[in-house]
């Protein structure tokens, strides 16, 4: 059975099972009263912390304005049933669409901010939205909020408007669940792990992140159109900035890796401070203390504590896959250009890091680009796939100029690489790592089980198919080297770019790298690789170019460059004059 | 899905026991009555001052010997001064099952949030929340123990036109729901008197500076200043700011102006201002008497924070006595054929929508002390 | 017309206490990396240590004052090694939330503590104020003029005429070196933490007599003085300043001329607009990107 | 006199081991540089030396004492300075402020007699001294580089550590700062030289370290090591030696 359909199944499994305890929960459930209340409250915000743990957990991104998604949320239900006289569920559709888009909208003009200042504008967004819904009291009722909302037909009764709460609540985590192994979900998990190796692995981080906003928001949303039902009553100070900051800690207290965390972090802080009362004063200061005691101490919340004890992945099937399809292929090295930079040249400020490079790369053929540290090279690499942004000069792919596209999208024109100073998806397995360079856009596989076979086939390549079911930062590094090489060789590019792959490596560690590079030599791809160790570029390369001070001083066969005395001097320095 | 009360209410212990909250074997030997303050938060002042009321009261019963031969016993619930703290709070009060009633909050907001629950829960409810609308959306168990700002617009506007003979209205108030409702009450009861108010202006709750609305009260050239302003931090604010910048008319303002809390923060800047008052402690014998035993217990000055939920806790035991039983629809009609009840802020005859109370007190701030000037009441 | 003066003179005070909030939040953003959303607590527990020393205990004004601020330095001491020294070398976003969750734990605290009531606490001076042509000039708006303004340039003397003052900047500018000189930065970045506090503590003190010591101030100014700190370019010491002044002008003029109720709205939405115009703030330093 | 002596130097980061086993002295008043490829653990050695690496196991004696495990700020206080790769300004601060912080070391040393010090060093390099009041961060490559070293020798080092001086510099840049780590020694001061620069590095050096993938591969005076197939083999691979 693949690893997808057992995800698939594993995937019905929890659902039902979790559908059969919502409905237990309903049936048990005191129909009035406090208990009632609480349950409701944990459910709603439990669906409202999943999008925080989607943004957060999944994706990255640090918000503080979940709040005033979950009072958008409310008030398009409260506004909408009393006002306007629109039928409930479709005032909650439209309360989850108009969140949703909000969330895009401020994840368009905000996304490329980051950190901290993305902090602050979501708390500004928050503050905002207080304001207006306490002061246009024309259209939201100002503080006095809105009562009197009511439920919609059949789900009356407070067991039944339970059940339908928490069948949403399943729903949601089972959505969170299957999206965290999704391909988006991949996707959100790279740019969380690794902006830069997200995008040059063809993820578009920026609408990646823009997606993780919008379902956020959308998430908050229906909690917020449900809470509006449940407590028939809502006003702005229920979703204050204070609220705000309650829905963050509770996904950090359960774990913001998981929607179960999410569920539980919520659970605990609705019931927690309840319990706490007893403590009259002092309780919401014990609240506060609990805070920074989990931060310090809990990481990775109560999941994070709990499902590293409880679950450890089982190694991934050995059964055989199809080899590596560009292995099959075999040809020699064609006189046709894959690659080829025109006067490329990029500055920092006064300091010309390349200064007007031309590098031709003949198809199959192995291209190395080498030169003392500083001389540019990296640079190089990270102008050929669009990290940096030339300051003159052209770079083509085959014959196509690309000077102006963005990484993602020369990675979906068959352009991949890996990383000096290694760029793995830390938070994921090595199957999933590699599963995210084989799901590339422009990649001759589709639908998760081909592309899973192919990862596989490309960790089978690289001698670390065994090691597919663990946490990639559990690998030792030479090990995460093969990992990053196999993530590229799974997207079967045109052209493989590798940034020093044996640096930080042992001599045997080295050896093993050039017969792997040798092994792929000969199926035309073309490899274009940046080292320092000589003995392995001249081992593998065709063809050498050699910077200095950003401009090339050699271009030729390895013999010859190697006896270039403008390369000598270059790595040695001038000869000694023997006389002295 | 309905379950029989037996199950439900096995279910419900039994999450009380793992909660921690189990329900004391003593049930039966005190009339338990429910408190709902705010002791965290913001204004947990406020709460603090309505508990010690409310304590007075159930002391003043209990020492003469209860309510049919019962003790009084308050059960209170923090309502963190926010709306989702009051449901809750409500709700678990009423999950007990073992209360007569209710004294919650002086917040109009609060008292919205909870109206459905109320409805459902069926126990009378005593409030001090002062937003007229609370007594019209019909609900049975609803009993205001303050006079409405229905009567305090009325007043404040019958007392500044008829006997300060003043014409041109200055109205500061905040944007919540006390605040939005009661300068509306004002704008209508002054409207009623033939006046339009020159300058209305309005403020969120906790500033950090008031200059431009002070400035721009005094450019309106306004003879005379109302307020309805919630926070005693923004009434010290504004008090000041007015007396910095000049403006000298006199100042006729929502309870808050007079409490003892905003005495304290103002000091002098509120010298000379009047306030409507619901509780002096000059204006009848009952709030004398009462002040006295406040003052001697706690040694500070009484004011209406405290006063409500005395008449609340006063008038709910008159009731059970009249009913001679515990059953709330029983203390309902008792309280509803109640006749004259004399209580420290006034007269209670309760209607069906729970209004009990028809004027207001004006006092006065001489050089920090609460002068009674006289009340003026209404006929419905 | 006439009220333009006196709005003016009133942002700019007001201005002046979120540019002092804000100055010590720049600090520990330059000396620490961390973000501290508990940095308007710290105003709030000044003003309480105030109320203790001064109004309860009865001491002398200038004693009190000094023995507030210092109280809040060993108080910042406490504090960092608290919420920022164990979670140090982890992600900023937890330092952040432990800071926020230090800003929850002392605000219940004093609440819990010292009682609900707020207090009075009488300025710096006991005259009230007086009149400078239009304008109405308060002897404590006077004060938190003069005061931010001395300490502003004293900050100023001591980080540019001083060794320690550059042994500061290098601390905060590149951490690994400044150790690798002899520089013992983790006392200097404990000596952060406790200057911060004071600054955030005194800041607090000024404001009391105007918004009455409660605990409420402690969201009031901190939220502000974070946005100016934004505005003003995150990390930068005049940025800090002009940021406050900024908010302080504008939700003033903004309250009088547009909208009272929406005061608070003005200053973020002008935080969002310098964010999507300018990102790096306006006094935003650019260090080249690479050296 | 040994100044500086490691033996069994092991270091690693997460990734995996740099340094294993590395043996080395320097005597007092040498040159002494380690040369080698990208990777092959030179600045790993400078960076145990002056405690900032996590994981090292070994033996580090400087003056006679073990120096593994202390602080960072307490090892500048013995008199060892650094001047890593990249030079490391403090690039909001003055050119002169960042060449008198060098002196943080010498805890008690008067106000007065390090400015004029500071004075001195403008002496030495006297391009630096129309930047005096410059901003670290505006200054190029080479006049970084000079600051840097104005800044090591602010701590009077018994012993200076030079990481890649010649890192990005032009060829006169480079003949020009190591001109001055020549005039440095004259004036008595013990260099350990980080250098991947063979040539320039052996020009002024006494001894050198060939260190290849974390172990020493030779050593030997620049005589010896000039022309050694080994050294260019380490930096050239094999085809360029066997040319």
């Amino acid at each position: 059975m693949s690893t997808a359909a057992a995800f698939r199944q594993k995937t019905i499994t929890y659902g039902l099972i979790g559908f059969a305890a919502v409905m237990a929960i309903a049936f048990i459930a005191p129909s009035e009263g406090y208990y009632l209340n609480i349950l409701m409250h944990a459910a709603n915000y439990a669906i409202a912390v999943v999008g925080l743990v989607i943004v957060l957990g999944y994706c990255g991104q640090f918000a503080l304005c979940q709040a005033a998604f979950l009072g958008i949320g409310a008030y398009c239900v409260g506004l909408g049933t009393g006002d306007y006289g629109i039928p409930f569920f479709v005032a909650l559709f439209l309360g989850v669409v108009i969140t949703g888009l909000v969330g895009i909208f401020l994840g368009l003009t905000t996304l490329n901010l980051n950190g901290h200042y993305l902090g602050m504008v979501t708390i500004a967004f928050q503050m905002i939205v207080t304001m207006v819904l306490t002061n246009w009291a024309g259209f939201t009722h100002g503080p006095d909020g809105i009562t009197k909302i009511p439920r919609p037909a059949g789900f009356g009764g407070g067991s039944t408007y339970l059940g339908l709460c928490l069948v949403c609540l399943v729903a949601v985590l089972v959505f969170a669940y299957v999206l965290k192994a999704s391909r988006l979900g991949r996707a959100m998990q790279a740019v969380r792990d690794n902006e830069i190796a997200a995008s040059t692995c063809g993820v578009d981080v920026f609408f990646t992140k823009t997606v993780a906003f919008g379902i956020c928001a959308a998430l908050a949303g229906l909690g917020g159109g449900l809470f509006a039902g449940a407590f028939n009553y809502i006003s702005p100070d229920q979703f204050s900035f204070g609220e705000s900051v309650v829905l963050l800690t509770m996904a950090l207290l359960g774990g913001v890796e998981s929607a179960f965390g999410a569920l539980i972090g919520t659970v605990l802080l609705v019931v927690l401070p309840e319990w706490l009362r007893f403590l009259r004063q002092i309780y919401l200061a014990v609240y506060g203390g609990a805070v920074i005691a989990i931060m310090i101490f809990m990481p990775r919340g109560v999941w994070g504590l709990v499902s590293k004890y409880l679950f450890k992945t089982a190694p991934i099937g050995s059964a055989p896959v199809k080899p590596l399809p560009l292995l099959s292929r075999s040809a020699t090295v064609s006189d046709e250009i894959v690659l080829e930079t025109i006067g490329l040249a990029k500055y920092f400020g006064g300091l010309k890091a390349v200064d007007g490079v031309d590098v031709k790369v003949r198809k199959g053929s192995v291209h190395a680009l080498i030169g003392p540290n500083g001389s540019g090279k990296t640079t190089m690499l990270n102008l050929i796939t669009g990290l940096y942004v030339a300051t003159a000069g052209t770079v083509k792919l085959s014959g196509q100029d690309i000077t102006a596209l963005k990484p993602h999208d020369r990675t979906r024109l068959g352009m991949c690489r890996t990383f000096q100073n290694i760029r793995v998806f830390r938070g994921l397995t090595v199957l999933e790592n590699v599963i995210i360079g084989a799901e590339r856009r422009g990649n001759d596989v589709e639908g998760i089980d081909d592309v899973t076979e192919r990862a596989l086939a490309a960790l089978d390549f690289v001698g670390l198919r065994d090691r597919a079911h663990l946490p990639v930062g559990d690998l030792p590094y030479g090990h995460q080297r093969y990992v990053e090489i196999a993530r590229a060789l799974a997207g079967s590019p045109e052209i493989l770019l590798l940034d020093e792959p044996a640096a930080g490596l042992n001599s045997t560690e080295k050896t093993e790298m050039a017969e792997l590079l040798q092994r792929l030599k000969g199926h035309g791809t073309t490899i274009f690789i940046i080292d320092h160790d000589m003995r392995l570029i001249e081992q593998v390369a065709d063809h050498i170019t050699v910077l200095n001070f950003g401009r090339r001083i050699a271009d030729d066969d390895p013999r010859s460059v190697f006896t270039h005395p403008e390369v000598i001097a270059a790595y040695l320095g001038e000869p000694r004059n023997e006389t002295a | 899905m309905r379950f029989s009360s037996r199950f439900v209410l096995a279910l419900v212990s039994a999450l009380g026991i793992l909660a921690g909250f189990s329900t004391a074997a003593s049930a039966q030997e005190t009339i338990k009555v429910g408190l709902i303050v705010p002791m965290t938060g913001p204004i947990a002042e406020i709460g603090l001052l309505q508990t010690e009321g409310a304590k007075l009261g159930v002391e003043k019963i209990n020492a003469a010997g209860g309510v049919l031969g019962k003790k009084l016993e308050l059960v209170t619930e923090d309502d963190q001064a926010t709306n989702p703290g009051m449901v809750l709070a409500f709700s678990k009060l009423i999950n007990r099952g073992d209360l007569v009633a209710v004294v919650a909050s002086l917040r109009s907001t609060q008292m919205n949030a909870i109206s459905e629950d109320s409805k459902k829960a069926g126990l009378p409810v005593f409030f001090g929340g002062t937003d007229p609308t609370l007594t019209t959306t019909g609900n049975p168990w609803f009993f205001r123990a303050r006079p409405s700002d229905a009567y305090s617009a009325k007043v404040i506007a019958d007392y500044g036109v008829n006997v300060l003979k003043k014409k041109k209205w200055a109205i500061v108030h905040s944007t919540d729901a006390f605040g939005t409702n009661g300068s509306k009450a004002l704008i209508a009861a002054l409207k009623e008197l033939g006046v339009e108010p020159v300058v209305v202006q309005s403020i969120n709750n906790g500033q950090t500076d008031l200059t431009p609305v002070v400035l721009a009260v005094r450019q309106s050239g306004a003879d005379i200043i109302s307020s309805y302003v919630a926070y005693e931090t923004d009434v010290g604010l504004l008090a000041r700011q007015f007396k910095q910048f000049g403006v000298t008319a006199p100042w006729v303002g929502s309870p808050s102006v007079s409490t003892t809390t905003a005495r304290n923060l103002a000091g002098p800047a509120l010298y000379d201002t009047y306030s409507v008052a619901d509780f002096a402690a000059e204006a009848n014998p009952e709030a004398k008497s009462f002040s006295e035993e406040f003052n001697k217990k706690l040694g500070r000055l009484a004011d209406y924070t405290s006063g409500w939920p005395y008449d609340s806790v006063m008038l709910l035991a008159a009731a059970i006595k009249a009913a001679n039983s515990t059953a709330p629809d029983k203390i309902r009609a008792a309280l509803l054929a109640l006749k004259d009840f004399r209580g420290t802020e006034g007269v209670y005859n309760y209607d069906k929508n729970g209004e009990g109370l028809r004027g207001y007190n004006i006092v006065q701030n001489k050089e920090g002390k609460i002068v009674f000037n006289r009340t003026i009441t209404f006929d419905k | 017309m006439s009220m333009l003066p006196q709005l003016l003179f009133t942002g700019i005070c007001i201005g002046s206490i979120y540019a002092l909030v804000s100055l010590g939040f720049v600090l520990l953003i330059r000396a620490a990396n961390i973000v501290n959303f508990a940095q308007g607590q710290f105003s709030m527990l000044g003003a309480y240590f105030m109320v203790i020393l001064f109004a309860s205990l009865g001491l002398n004004y200038g004693l009190s004052l000094f023995l507030a601020v210092v109280l809040m330095a060993v108080f910042g001491v406490l504090f960092a090694c608290v919420s920022y020294w164990p979670l140090r070398d982890r992600n900023p976003i937890a330092v952040i939330i432990s800071t926020i969750g230090a800003g929850i734990l002392l605000d219940n605290t004093v609440l819990a503590a010292y009682g609900p009531s707020p207090q009075v606490l009488r300025g710096l001076f006991e005259g009230e104020g007086f009149l400078v042509g239009p304008i109405y000039m308060d002897s404590q708006y006077l004060s938190i003029i003069v005061v931010t303004a001395v300490l502003v340039s004293l900050q100023y003397l001591v980080f540019e005429k001083t060794t320690i003052g550059k042994k500061i900047q290098a601390t905060s500018q590149d951490r690994e070196m400044a150790a690798i000189l002899g520089i013992p930065t983790a006392l200097i970045v404990m000596g952060i933490f406790a200057y911060s506090a004071a600054l955030g503590g005194l800041a607090g003190i000024l404001i009391a007599p105007i918004l009455y010591v409660s605990v409420g101030i402690s969201a009031l100014i901190g939220v502000k003085a974070f946005a100016a700190n934004i505005i003003g370019g995150f990390g930068s010491i005049p940025g800090a300043i002009f940021g406050g002044l900024i908010i302080g002008i504008v939700e003033t003029l903004g309250a009088a001329y547009i909208s009272v109720p929406y005061r608070d709205a003005f200053a973020f939405i002008i935080l969002i607009i310098v964010l999507l115009v300018r990102p790096q703030g306006l006094f935003g330093e650019r260090i080249s990107e690479k050296a | 006199m040994k100044l500086l002596e490691i033996k069994g130097l092991t270091a690693r980061y997460n990734a995996g081991e740099v340094l294993k086993g590395l043996d080395l002295c320097v005597e007092e008043g040498e040159i002494v540089a380690l040369l080698g490829s990208n990777g092959a653990g030179k600045s790993t050695t400078l960076r145990a030396i002056s405690g900032l690496m996590a994981n090292v196991s070994g033996e580090i004696v400087f003056n006679g004492a073990p120096i593994l495990g202390l602080k960072t700020a307490a090892i500048a206080r013995l008199e060892i300075a650094y001047v890593p790769e990249g030079r490391r300004l403090f690039p909001g601060l003055s050119v002169r402020d960042n060449i008198l912080l060098g002196s943080s070391n010498r805890r008690g040393a008067p106000a007065t007699q390090l400015k004029k010090e500071v004075d001195a060093m403008f002496d030495f390099f006297p391009d630096l001294k129309a930047l005096e009041h410059a901003y670290a961060w505006t200054l190029s490559g080479g006049q970084m580089q000079m600051v840097a070293v104005a800044r090591g020798l602010m701590a009077k080092p018994k012993l200076l550590l030079l990481d890649e001086p010649s890192l990005g510099l032009g060829p006169k840049i480079v003949q020009q700062v190591f001109k001055i780590i020549a005039e440095i020694r004259q004036r008595g001061t013990t260099v350990l030289l980080v250098e991947q620069n063979a040539s320039v590095a052996l020009a002024v050096a006494d001894r050198a370290y060939v260190l290849d993938a974390g172990v020493l591969l030779v050593s030997g005076t620049p005589n010896e090591l000039w022309g050694n197939k080994q050294v260019r083999a380490a930096y050239l691979g094999g085809l360029a030696a066997s040319a």
